[in-house]
């Protein structure tokens, strides 16, 4: 047992991963002798050799494009877009290419590969630098999407997207990489597809993801000192596959959802949970479900704007209390 | 452009022609083999077009019909393992690399028999077992994609090569760009290999590209260097094949080559080609692949006999296929949702 | 009055801006003297020139590019991608950067311009020409989004984003270009964020989007004939802005709702119209939200799977007749 | 790559080097103009470390230390009217316009004051007034819009120019490609300008490049004359930079000029620069702009009072933005939802 940061979770995520398996290799932009922009791949170039982790130009074509190809043939790539918004430099190779081409190929082909991202807010980067885009990949058919919030997480969530037969986009959180969590020792390998109950509670579930997890918690916390709601906490942790047993088994036993959703509003994660939920809980509702996200707007640099934006534990805690109370 | 490229194409310092038979470095076995394949993909995208004449391929289509060459070329200088990856103009590339033929023509006519079952459709033909690593319907896609494959091969020391269709039009698209500065950089065992046959969909790549030679002209910008042979001329096209593979199987890092040709129909079913200027396509048709390699073959003193009994077995092999894929139900509807992850299925929740 | 195709209304709504505003010109990949891909531009180039309507090469990031420089200093340019999917190649224009511009920069740019785009299926060309992608782009903040399902609202709607001083994405059905509907002579403009209800009815409400609305008034007419349930039938039409009050109000009405769309399920439109409909029509409700969408795969190209995997007038009755009735 | 670089930057065959004074065509108000730019922005880029050491600027910066001779030489040849795109690195290029000092700090400080209230930030200046139309994070997205705003000029008959910055990492992503292609196609008024220091983040752009001039070298891809300057001297780049405004001003198309310089701080405010060999900083610093230039003016026999003049009153100004922007409130909350859309708002449903 050792208390490890988010960042230096990634890098021996990766390393336990590579370890394993001499077919897993790393490509992306500063992210050998550097150690990567943000620190998370510190280590690897030195311990796997220039072969393994590779720096490349910036083309962002090129890395998804890269990797893929060298999936569909054999190898295990892990692929670098550094930040999250950089996806759009190379979205064809997510919504086009990776996803559609084990179906397009009747089986033929598969694309076992791993993008690793710095998604999220909360770092004053600006509107180009800092937007939560996991719908982005979510709503694609074909690849395979996760999010983790925790240390732990982030290593048994790698290691579970590096040994997946298909497509993984690991989203890792800006603001979380400073952060710490409790991590056993030794090999660890989480499932995808599996969200955690955080918290019980009876009177409400708050369904979170990433970022927005250590904020419901907090706010869990609150509402149960400060309005005696007790709220459930999920960690959704993955959004394909999409863990619904949980969410809905939650929903049956609180009767009400909330989603806190980092995302600007439209189209978010916690609409399509939403609209599940609306359909095969509705008996079970007592209430509205209430969404808390992002305003559908594009992030502010300034820290008071940025600060105000993101959902807060405070604004979690205002509106849970209002719409449950009435 | 279309005249000028023309020139080009038979002028002999600009361009590694074959006009005149010369030491016969080829060998009969294997000029019979580019005649053979050069025919076999003539008729059966004659076939192509023919069936949805009569509406029996639905959806799109893009022929190659009058490139036959550069497919071939290619097929018979690639090895078992060499990998291709192929356009939505695929077709060719596919038979060259040995796809059978009824499996290429099922998956036009979106059949039980296809190579994937209907599920892809004509502009993503793929056969892994015979090295075609996929069809690409997005412009550019698959050139960063074969740099993949082929720094696969590089890391394992595995000894096979990665080869890279694509049309004139694509080097316009930043994708190619990155592909190839990546490739050169990283020394990858790749080939890119440019078919211009002078227009994109309907506009003539003159119009829309800052140099004469799409690829060629760039091939610099890469580091590399600048080949530019005679689309139509199987054996240019084989030698130019043989030299880039050799190289890249000894480690010598990735080749340009941009091939002049012609396409003689439009650029997919719905097109008639109108605007291509008035005798463009007769004088290309002098220039017909087929023509040239019928003369190539007399020139080096093959038998008429032979040729016709080459022509005559792809004839049977046309309609075989085609018998076989008109017998061939659509694929069973559980393939719908068949496929899209590894496990076989398409589970988004549980 | 006169019988037009949707794809000659398209001609026609950008020729009855062009000539209004010689600032609004076209770029596109054989758009000019081929009349387009899809033939919705046959006579443009005739009619405004060469410097009007101008080819590009296969650029799409410069053709979008090109577009929001054009709009930030005072063009109004109507872009064209060729296929949505293709969207993916340039995504980085409407995801990070036409959408942010008018904000980042406090108000001082903004982005007037129109992005034409081939949407939709149903005309088996595969899993990379076939998507229905609306909610790509709904979900970004800073643009908006419209799919018209009529000749005389592809007409109207164009023009209404045309004059938009925002940068409006117009996703053109592809599947939709050959057929006909009546439009009246002279000038049509329509507005933005704008719903239609096209058919009244009491049990339940049914909303759908450009190709799904033919086939959800179809469903409507056959769910009366034949399970004597009153459909209402509504025409979205503008995701972004989106006429929520329309919505509501037909949903307090008939107090349930199904949504109809072609896009793979996970984060469609009807997403987030659900989640707003579970939040604020929770109390109207009678029962639970239905989505009916496409599956969430990739696009087969063969005709019989195709069919299975679009929402078809079959599959929405059977769905709403079995839900409705039990 | 570093010391290779230097050496090209000072062998005059190889670029156009400005090492002895020659015929002033340049012009001693000019001279005086390219270095009291020079002077403010080095000035103003020091205050900005200094003030994100005091954790006064939130979020990230970019400095131009080193390469203020790029800005100025094209602010000073640009005219009224005149288009800048700039990236994240680009508060020298935004000054050089003419916009305001306290604009620019303030923006980086996030205060009300800030060119956009603190609403883009560091990375997204932006004067409309004073031609700067916008700097772009997402590397290599602003030269297409470059390209439009340059057609937008070539459509209406107006004569401005449109200049697009950027660094050597640049060159390499897909859309720089798309871009040089289409401007030299339409023949657009628009002048890239490639400012290689040497490094993309932390990598040297040598490892990762196919050639060595990552924008000179790729020049001829689009058609376009080669042209490798000394982005240490000033007088050199004003001197490119007229010859490719009025190129592009006289309907002569694009320009591609890479600039070689060098960035004397990290790539950004977390990075300290260890991956630098020893020594390449230092001999840059020799030919530090500010060192070049006011060698410069003493050979051109401007005297040394005229030279303090201008350096104390820039250190004046800086102190007056300083305070103008420690004095500036955050901007109000309400503009968190404002300027979405032209409205003025946000709303995306009624
Ligand atoms: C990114 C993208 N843009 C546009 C298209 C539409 N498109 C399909 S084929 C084609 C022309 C391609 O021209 P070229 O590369 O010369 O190949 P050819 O068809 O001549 O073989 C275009 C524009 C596409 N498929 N993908
Ligand atoms: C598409 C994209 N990829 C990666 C980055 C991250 N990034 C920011 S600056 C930079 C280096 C750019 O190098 P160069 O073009 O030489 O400019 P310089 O910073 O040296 O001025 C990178 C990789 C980005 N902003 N956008
Ligand atoms: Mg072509
Ligand atoms: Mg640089």
């Amino acid at each position: 047992m050792a208390e490890l940061t988010y960042r230096d979770a990634v890098a021996r995520g990766i390393a336990q991963e590579m370890q394993r398996d001499r077919n897993v290799v790393m490509i992306g932009e500063d992210i050998g002798k550097a150690g990567g922009v943000f620190k998370a791949t510190v280590g690897l170039y030195e311990q796997f050799g220039p072969l393994r982790v590779r720096d490349t130009p910036i083309s962002e074509q090129a890395i998804l494009g890269a990797a893929m190809g060298a999936a569909m043939t054999g190898l295990r790539p892990i692929a670098e877009i550094m930040f999250a918004d950089f996806l759009a430099v190379c979205f064809d190779y997510v919504a086009n290419e990776m996803s559609k081409m084990r179906y397009m190929t009747n089986g033929q082909l598969g694309c076992p590969l791993v993008i690793r991202t710095g998604n999220g807010g909360g770092v004053r980067f600006g509107a180009q630098h800092s937007q939560s885009i996991e719908n982005w990949t979510m709503m694609i058919p074909g690849v395979k999407v996760v999010a983790p919030s925790s240390p732990v997480d982030v290593i048994g969530l790698m290691a579970a997207a590096v040994r997946d037969p298909d497509p993984v986009i690991f989203h890792e959180h800006k603001a979380l990489y400073a952060t710490k969590g409790e991590v056993p020792d030794g090999e660890i390998v989480d499932t995808l597809g599996t969200a955690k109950i955080l918290r019980a509670g009876s009177d409400c579930t708050l369904v979170a993801l990433a970022l927005m997890v250590p904020r419901a918690l907090e706010a869990a916390t609150a509402l149960k000192r400060d309005h005696g709601i007790d709220a459930e906490v999920i960690d959704v942790r993955s959004l394909v596959p999409l863990d619904t047993r949980t969410i809905l088994g939650s929903v049956a036993k609180t009767g009400r959802l909330f989603t806190v959703e980092e995302n600007p509003r439209l189209c978010g994660w916690g609409a399509e949970i939403a609209s599940i939920v609306a359909d095969e809980a509705f008996w079970d509702l007592d209430g509205p479900i209430v969404r808390i996200t992002t305003p559908h707007i594009p992030l502010p640099a300034a820290d008071h704007l940025e600060d105000l934006a993101l959902p807060s534990a405070a604004r979690i805690v205002e509106k849970v209390s209002r719409v449950m109370n009435g | 452009m279309g005249m000028e490229a023309l020139e080009m194409a038979s002028e002999p310092s600009a361009v590694a022609s074959e006009g005149a038979p010369r030491n016969d470095d080829i060998g009969v076995d294997t000029r019979l083999e580019l005649f053979r394949l050069q025919v076999e993909i003539r008729d059966c995208e004659k076939r192509a077009y023919d069936l949805f004449l009569q509406n029996m391929i639905k959806g799109t289509s893009h022929l190659s019909l009058g490139q036959e060459a550069v497919a071939a070329g290619f097929g018979v200088a690639m090895r078992k393992g060499d990998k291709s990856f192929c356009t939505y103009r695929g077709h060719a590339h596919t038979l060259a690399r040995g796809a059978p033929m009824e499996g290429m023509l099922g998956e036009l006519m979106l059949r039980d028999i296809g190579l994937m079952r209907g599920k892809g459709g004509s502009m993503h033909l793929t056969s892994v077992e015979h090295g075609v690593m996929g069809s690409y319907a997005i412009i550019g896609a698959h050139l960063p994609i074969a740099c993949g494959s082929a720094w696969r091969a590089q890391y394992l020391g595995e000894k096979d090569v990665s080869v890279c269709f694509f049309g004139d039009g694509t080097t316009n698209i930043g994708a190619f760009h990155e592909a190839l500065n990546f490739a050169a950089v990283w020394k990858l065992p790749v080939v890119f290999v440019c078919e211009n046959n002078l227009y994109m969909e309907y506009t003539p790549i003159g119009e829309v590209t800052a140099v004469k030679h799409p690829a060629a002209d760039r091939a610099a910008a890469y580091g590399l260097e600048r080949i530019l042979i005679d689309g139509n001329d199987a054996d240019a096209v084989y030698r130019a094949a043989q030299a880039a593979l050799t190289k890249a199987r000894e480690g010598g890092g990735p080749s340009l080559i941009e091939c002049l040709t012609y396409r003689h129909s439009g650029h997919s079913r719905a097109d008639p080609a109108k605007y291509r200027p008035p005798g463009e396509l007769e004088e290309w048709m002098k220039r017909d692949p087929l023509i040239v390699y019928r003369q190539r073959l007399k020139d080096f003193g093959v038998a008429d006999e032979k040729i016709q009994e080459i022509a005559a077995e792809s004839k049977r092999k046309v309609e075989q296929a085609t018998a076989a894929c008109k017998a061939s139900p659509p694929a069973p509807v559980e393939l719908l949702t068949a496929d899209v992850f590894a496990d076989g299925g398409w589970a988004w929740r549980n």
